[in-house]
């Protein structure tokens, strides 16, 4: 498709351009950056690594209201959550934006998920690639790179005075239209950049983890007392589930008083305890390490026999946000070692 | 978790309620409630067609939790749970909506009390839903009592009970019976001679099969709860043997130390070794260990040499404790009265013809240091001036109330001046004259009339001038500023809350009404019961009070004491602590927060394996909740008043209806 | 390195010891600035431990879980337990005895002087593209790092965890054995907190408005910390229910203000659930405000004594009546 | 501000406050009827978490009110309550609720007019702070989009 490119200074007419939706992007909130829905485009920052928050709550908020009831003299009254309003991620991660495709046909396999489905087809996603991969970075290993446009409609990379602007997807053409004016054709210097741009980064990441075979390798280390080890480091809070971009496991519950409340969705975890938790009280993962080891062959070994893709985009927030330094690339690296593979 | 069926019962308390509450819009939204099977309305729910009402819907819509929405619960939740059970519905499974003291008597607009009461049935109606079935328990009753204090009330408590044919126990701090009344010379109105009409008493309970007496005694610890308290008291040393010595005297006659003797409040001396006074009992002598020679230097020992015969002193006696089980107790520890010292202005201490009501009766008595002849430094005095309410009606020193007995023993002090000096001057300063008692107001009447000078008014300052002293004050009948010349100033001193009872109070869990006396259950209702179950009040330390009405509420207090004993058994608490030993981390936060003594940690058992958890002795927990609040795991939860029901009661109350 | 080195040396005799089960340290990180906890059984295995300033975390956490390393919950209370504290830390083991969550006879507490540890999101920053692990030491008052082949001197104040800044005492209290180095001590003036005290309501109340907003509520805070170490927690539960699984403002602040309240006259400082939290919630300026108000309200503080009795079960008569009609 | 009627959820321990506004109910004290009661047997039941539950649950103002210092119907339950629940108001304050949404009080059995005036004092302070922002259901519908 199409390559253009917006010098620096047009960024926030651009932003502008893009019309009446609602527009997520990073900005600073208490200190952090933050995937926000942007009031001001003023606040939209672009010059950050990489983010902690991920983007996944743009298609899966963490807490959702499914429908509301009340109970009224007429009979109980159900109120249900209206159409997903149109949206534009900006400044997305290539990884990010990958993280959907993966996600995809879990929401939309066996069963249409409404509320997944109804935000996907709202949105727009515009990508950012990596100049600065971090130094937990290793997209490359699940067949990510830090400028792949997988999953995004537009790609911008930064350029000598600018962003290269790559037009993925005809969804992704519609959006920027009201921008015509702002964006020059691409020249084959401009291309030239690009392609620099993109093999610096790529350069820039040091760490890598061997996946061939590994969602046949993992069965097998299944029963490995290596297990224990690493696994009884955790300590079992959510850091890395609820910070992963592909993990998508939630909970469904009913909360508020038999006059009124409301059925809602939020995202849950593996690493709790409480995830297998059976009402008679027996817990089938007894343990910190058996959680971990579920999350790992989770991601590479069930997710991808089942539905066809690595459930894991490298981003790396798991191995940074570790409170222990529990580290997925060792982990792994660890498993095919000790499975002599 | 099966859905409840709730029958809600709407009381319009004749108008208390209806003509602030609409009943109908209330019914109306009642019945559309999840849950609710029945709403209706009454005239007076409390009434018999009213529990009939419950009762019939139980058994025909097979209702399993009832809320009614009435008055107080404080009032009738009994009357409602005895009609549940008379139904065969666990009594329990009850909620009451106070719509008539928090909602049809608070606020006058109906819309705005039809509103609130909504919000408290909605929320009545929650937490019934999650309220359990309880079970109720009975324990056996130790048929025995105890009276702690062996004044008048509690000699007559005493005898009461032990004449009802129950083992009682009586506790006295000090090494005789007879309390203040003993010191008395006279009793108004009536002038008899108090020790007369009080040794008969003291030696009906040194005869009395079912009493032991504990004198010189003191109750430490309490333990447990109604009828079965386990009580601890410590049994001063006296060194002398109470069942041995004869009270022959011979040994005193030994003992060179002196002291002050308190009986006689402190104006004569007596032995270090002394019966406290002749009629004591026991009929036996005691040590004073802070003055004897032997128990302070470790020398002397004469007393025992003249008693080798008898044998009855033992001066290495020791302090020891025993533990006593008793089913009911009642408290009996009467008054302190004021310490003059406090009003510095009146001169008492600095001067000494300033002398308190009580040393007057002391002076006076034919017992007395005086043999009874009314002498102030070997003079007798030409005028008297009496100054009542002193430490009474007087915010200046904390003592809002009046002392009740002030007025009328001056009455009576005026009548005995009267009667050894007839030609004193004698003069009362009074701020209102209280003679409400039988033949009270006669008395009074009959002094006034032997030229005694009742003035209205407060007395500012007693100072001395020459050999006078001058009760400066002013008569507020006539307005004007008064200077009163006296030889005697005799200070009517009130009555004060006993200050050992302060920690037994504590021990018993007893609260106390403003004044700082023990509290009674009920003001009209309740008047000898208390807060703690088991435990009733008689004579002074609920408040002052004179000698018949101290007799009577003895007699009052005593009956209250038999019921338990009577019935053999007592009811526990319901709504106990319970634990769910798997949540229990077992840190012991609830066993130090519960004041009962009620929780401990032990091995329980969890499917196979044993676990450390917070176990609850369900006899002794009083349900406070205390433990609910403290636990962080939420593993120990009040009965009734659970995380979960509360969490439920606050989202319902907070909602618009 | 010399904490390494003596470090090393116990353990290879406590290992070696016939009543200890395992002992719980820190051995070198997965890559960076990274250290990581280790649970070590035999003796050949004690030239794992490390001891620098990347040894952040407070493993007086492991001790409560039911699972420590290899051991499972039935070889738990096999054995002691050795446990490598720095001061902070040590007053943890302190409050988990009182309140009978562990019990010392099974442990063997190895103490070390820790000189301060670094702030990892700081050293971080400075150094973003560390992946061979690095090494940090404190020399003076500087740290020396190498990293990446490089070696650099950067002042301790610059990097150094804000808790080390006013650490109370950084002497491990009830040790078995101490790796002795400098000893410092100091009171929190806690002029952070009562700066924020004096700003308007509306103000404190917008900025713990965004944090909380912020939370995702991964229960890291929780989990990372020593003394939140019930088996069932009353914040997780559904009946009752006093947190709702919505994550929201009202629902995060009431987590977080029924945890810290929790851990009031219990919280030892030792600062986890701040360094562990990804949103960088500032959990310990809650934490320490209250620390400082049980101090000044009811002269109390979290493991000053093994003897006290927990803050909330005990009273004075005469405690403040402060804002009671 | 002035139509603005605020909901103040108290909790009352049995023996004391509880029965201290049964007295002035009897003696026809008017009152604010903003107030809704809960009844506890002791204050000392009350955990500082339903203080924030109540406002997160509608409340606008939360009271607790129990036995006047020496006077527990359980002896003690009072005073550790007070210790609670003083730190409480104080974090609730440092965490930018006003503190007059959260009130404590001693009234005693006898004290029918003190409730009285209990009442309407916390009752005016809301009523001047406005409604709470803090309740649970403001969120509710934001989450769907």
């Amino acid at each position: 498709m199409e390559t253009l490119v917006l010098h620096k200074d047009k960024l926030k007419d651009f932003l502008k351009a893009l019309g009446d939706v609602r527009l997520v992007a990073p900005v600073t909130v208490a200190g952090k950056t933050q995937f926000c829905e942007v009031a001001d485009i003023d606040a939209v920052e672009l010059d950050l690594n990489n983010y902690t928050a991920t983007t996944k709550k743009v298609m899966f908020p963490q807490t959702e209201t499914m429908f509301a009831f009340r109970s009224t003299p007429d009979g109980v009254k159900v109120e249900e959550g209206g159409p997903a309003p149109k949206t534009v991620v900006f400044g997305i991660r290539p990884c990010d934006a990958r993280s959907f495709v993966t996600l995809d046909p879990l929401f939309t396999k066996d069963f249409n998920d409404p509320y997944y489905m109804k935000r996907r087809a709202a949105t727009v996603l515009i990508g950012h690639a990596c100049a600065e991969p971090t130094n937990r970075c290793f997209c490359p290993s699940v067949s990510g790179s830090p400028a792949g446009t997988e999953g995004l409609d537009v790609l911008l990379t930064d350029i000598d005075d600018g962003f290269h602007v790559q037009v993925v997807t005809d969804r992704g053409k519609e959006a920027i239209s009201g921008a015509k004016s702002l964006l020059t054709k691409a020249t084959e210097a401009h291309n030239k950049q690009k392609q620099a741009a993109d093999k610096a980064s790529a350069a820039k990441i040091k760490r890598s983890v061997n996946l061939k075979k590994m969602h046949e390798i993992l069965p097998k280390a299944f029963g490995l007392p290596e297990w224990k080890e690493t696994g009884s480091k955790c300590i079992g809070c959510g850091i890395c589930t609820y910070n992963c971009p592909t993990c998508h496991c939630f909970d469904i519950q009913d909360e508020g008083t038999p006059y009124q409340g409301r059925r809602l969705r939020t995202w849950d975890a593996c690493m709790f305890s409480e995830f297998t938790m059976h009402a008679s009280g027996e817990n089938p993962r007894h343990d910190r390490s058996e959680r971990l080891r579920n999350r790992m062959l989770h991601k590479f070994s069930y997710y991808p026999r089942n539905l066809g893709f690595i459930s894991c985009v490298g981003c790396g927030r798991c191995i940074e946000l570790c409170p222990v330094n529990e580290d997925l690339i060792q982990i792994l690296n660890t498993v095919r070692e000790v499975c002599n593979e | 978790m099966a859905s409840k069926r709730i029958g809600v019962y709407i009381c319009h308390c004749g108008v208390n309620i209806a003509q602030n509450v609409r009943i109908d819009d209330l019914r109306a939204f009642a019945a559309g409630l999840p849950g609710v099977r029945v709403a209706q309305n009454y005239m007076y729910m409390c009434s018999e067609p009213g529990q009939e009402m419950i009762r019939k819907d139980i058994a025909e819509n097979r209702l399993d939790r009832i809320v009614v929405v009435a008055c107080s619960p404080r009032m009738h939740e009994p009357t409602f749970r005895n009609a549940m059970k008379s139904a065969g519905l666990n009594p329990y499974c009850l909620e009451m909506a106070n719509i008539r003291e928090q909602c049809a008597w608070v606020h006058k607009d109906a819309d705005v009390a039809t509103a609130k009461a909504k919000s408290l049935l909605a929320a009545a109606v929650t937490k019934v839903s999650l309220l359990e079935p309880l079970e109720e328990r009975e324990v056996p009753v130790t048929k025995t009592a105890m009276v702690i204090g062996g004044g008048i009330a509690g000699i007559q408590a005493a005898l009461d009970i032990a004449d009802s044919g129950f083992k009682t126990y009586l506790v006295e701090k000090d090494a005789s019976i007879g309390g203040h009344m003993m010191q008395l010379d006279k009793t108004f109105p009536t002038l008899d001679c108090s020790a007369c009409i009080l040794t008969p008493k003291m030696a009906d309970i040194k005869n009395h099969p079912n009493i032991e007496l504990l004198a010189y005694s003191e109750v430490t610890d309490v333990k447990g709860f109604v009828g079965n308290f386990k009580v601890t008291v410590k049994r001063k040393p006296r060194y002398i043997d109470e069942n041995i010595c004869n009270a022959c005297g011979s040994c005193a006659k030994y003992c060179a130390i002196a002291i002050k003797d308190s009986f006689n409040a402190g104006l004569s001396k007596l032995q270090a070794l002394h019966i406290p006074f002749p009629q004591a009992i026991p009929a036996a002598y005691v040590i004073d260990p802070l003055a004897c020679r032997y128990t302070r230097e470790g020398t002397c020992r004469q007393c025992e040499q003249v008693c080798k015969d008898l044998n009855a002193i033992n001066l290495d006696m020791q302090e020891h404790s025993i533990e006593l089980d008793v089913g009911t107790m009642i408290m009996a520890t009467g008054f302190e009265p004021f310490d003059a010292n406090r009003k510095p202005e009146l001169g008492y201490g600095r001067y000494e013809n300033v002398i308190t009501g009580m040393e007057f009766e002391r002076i006076v008595s034919a017992s007395g240091p005086n043999q009874g002849q009314l002498l102030i430094n070997g003079k007798k005095p030409k005028e008297v001036v009496f100054i009542q309410c002193v430490g009474s009606r007087d915010k200046t020193v904390g003592n809002e109330y009046c002392s009740r007995v002030c007025c009328m023993y001056t009455a009576k002090h005026a009548h005995l001046v009267r009667e050894k000096l007839p030609d004193a001057k004698i003069t009362i300063f009074y701020i209102d004259v209280r003679a409400f008692g039988k033949g009270y107001e006669e008395f009074y009447d009959r002094v006034k009339g032997e030229e005694v000078y009742y003035r209205r008014g407060n007395v500012s300052e007693v100072y001395r001038k020459g050999d006078k002293l001058i009760c400066r004050g002013e008569d507020t009948l006539l307005g004007q500023a008064l200077e009163v010349p006296a030889d005697l100033v005799v200070l009517a001193v009130g009555l004060e809350p006993s200050p050992g009872a302060r920690e037994l109070g504590q021990l018993l869990k007893l609260s106390k009404s403003p004044d700082g006396f023990f509290l009674e259950g009920h003001p009209k209702l309740r008047p000898v019961e208390t807060g703690s179950d088991g435990v009733f009040l008689a004579g002074c330390c609920q408040g002052p009070k004179d000698i018949p009405d101290t007799v009577a509420q003895a007699g009052a207090a005593a009956a209250k004491a038999i019921i338990p004993l009577a019935q053999g058994m007592v009811k526990t608490e319901t709504m106990v602590a319970r634990v769910r030993a798997e949540a229990c981390r077992a840190c012991g936060y609830c066993v130090d927060a519960c004041p009962y003594d009620a929780i401990a940690l032990g091995e329980v058992r969890l499917g196979r394996a044993t676990k450390t958890a917070a176990v609850v002795n369900e006899v002794l927990c009083k349900s406070c909740g205390a433990c609910s609040a403290v636990c962080l795991s939420g593993a120990i939860q009040q009965s009734g008043f659970t995380d979960d029901q509360l969490l439920a009661v606050i989202g319902a109350i907070g909602k618009e209806y | 390195m010399d904490a390494t080195k003596s470090l090393r040396a116990i353990a290879r005799e406590v290992l070696g010891r016939e009543d200890i089960a395992c002992l719980i340290g820190y051995e070198k990180g997965s890559y960076g600035f990274r250290a990581q906890p280790c649970v070590l059984t035999e003796p050949d295995q004690a030239d794992r431990l490390i001891f620098s300033p990347l040894c952040v975390h407070n493993l007086t956490n492991y001790l409560t879980l039911e699972q420590i390393g290899p051991l499972s919950k039935a070889d738990i209370g096999k054995g002691k337990i050795a446990v490598v504290v720095k001061g902070c830390d040590s007053r943890a083991i302190t409050v988990l005895c009182a309140e009978n969550g562990i019990k010392r006879e099974n442990l063997y507490v190895i103490g070390v002087h820790s000189p301060g540890v670094v702030d990892l999101k700081k050293i971080e920053r400075r150094f973003p593209n560390a992946v061979e692990p690095a090494e940090v030491s404190l020399e003076g008052d500087s740290f020396t790092i190498t990293c990446e082949g490089e070696t650099a001197s950067v002042p301790r104040s610059e990097l150094v965890n804000a808790k080390c800044l006013r650490c109370k005492n950084n002497v491990p209290q009830g040790c078995d054995v101490v790796v002795e180095g400098p000893e410092h001590s100091m009171e929190d003036d806690f002029a952070d907190i009562a700066a924020l005290e004096a700003k308007p309501l509306e103000e404190r109340a917008h900025m713990w408005q965004e944090q909380f907003s912020s939370c995702i509520r991964c229960y890291a805070c929780r989990n990372s910390c020593p003394l939140c170490y019930c088996s069932e927690c009353i914040l997780d539960k559904l009946r009752p229910q006093f947190v709702r699984r919505s994550v929201d403002f009202p629902e995060n602040l009431l987590f977080h203000s029924a945890r810290a309240f929790h851990l009031a006259g219990r919280c030892i400082e030792c600062g986890e659930c701040e360094r562990v939290c990804p949103q960088d919630i500032p959990l310990m300026v809650l934490n320490r405000k209250l620390a400082r108000d049980v101090k000044e309200l009811f002269g109390y503080e979290a493991g000053a004594d093994p003897e006290q009795k927990a803050l909330f079960v005990t009273f004075k008569p005469d405690d403040p009546n402060e804002g009671i009609l | 501000m002035s139509s603005f009627e605020p909901k103040i959820v108290a909790f009352l321990c049995n023996w004391c406050t509880y029965a201290g506004a049964d007295l002035a109910g009897t003696s026809r004290y008017q009152y604010p009827p903003n107030v809704r009661v809960i009844r506890v047997m002791c204050s000392s039941r009350i955990n500082p978490a339903f203080i924030i539950n109540a406002l997160l649950e509608g409340a606008d103002g939360v009271l607790v009110s129990g036995c006047h210092p020496g006077e527990c119907h359980y002896t003690s339950g009072n005073y550790m309550a007070r210790r609670r629940l003083v730190l409480m108001h104080r974090m609730l304050e440092y965490l930018g609720i006003h503190p007059d949404r959260f009130r404590m009080s001693w009234v005693s059995a006898s004290e029918g007019a003190k409730w009285a005036e209990v009442v309407t004092e916390v009752t005016e302070a809301v009523k001047v702070l406005g409604p709470n922002v803090i309740k649970r259901e403001q969120v509710w519908m934001q989450q769907s989009l």
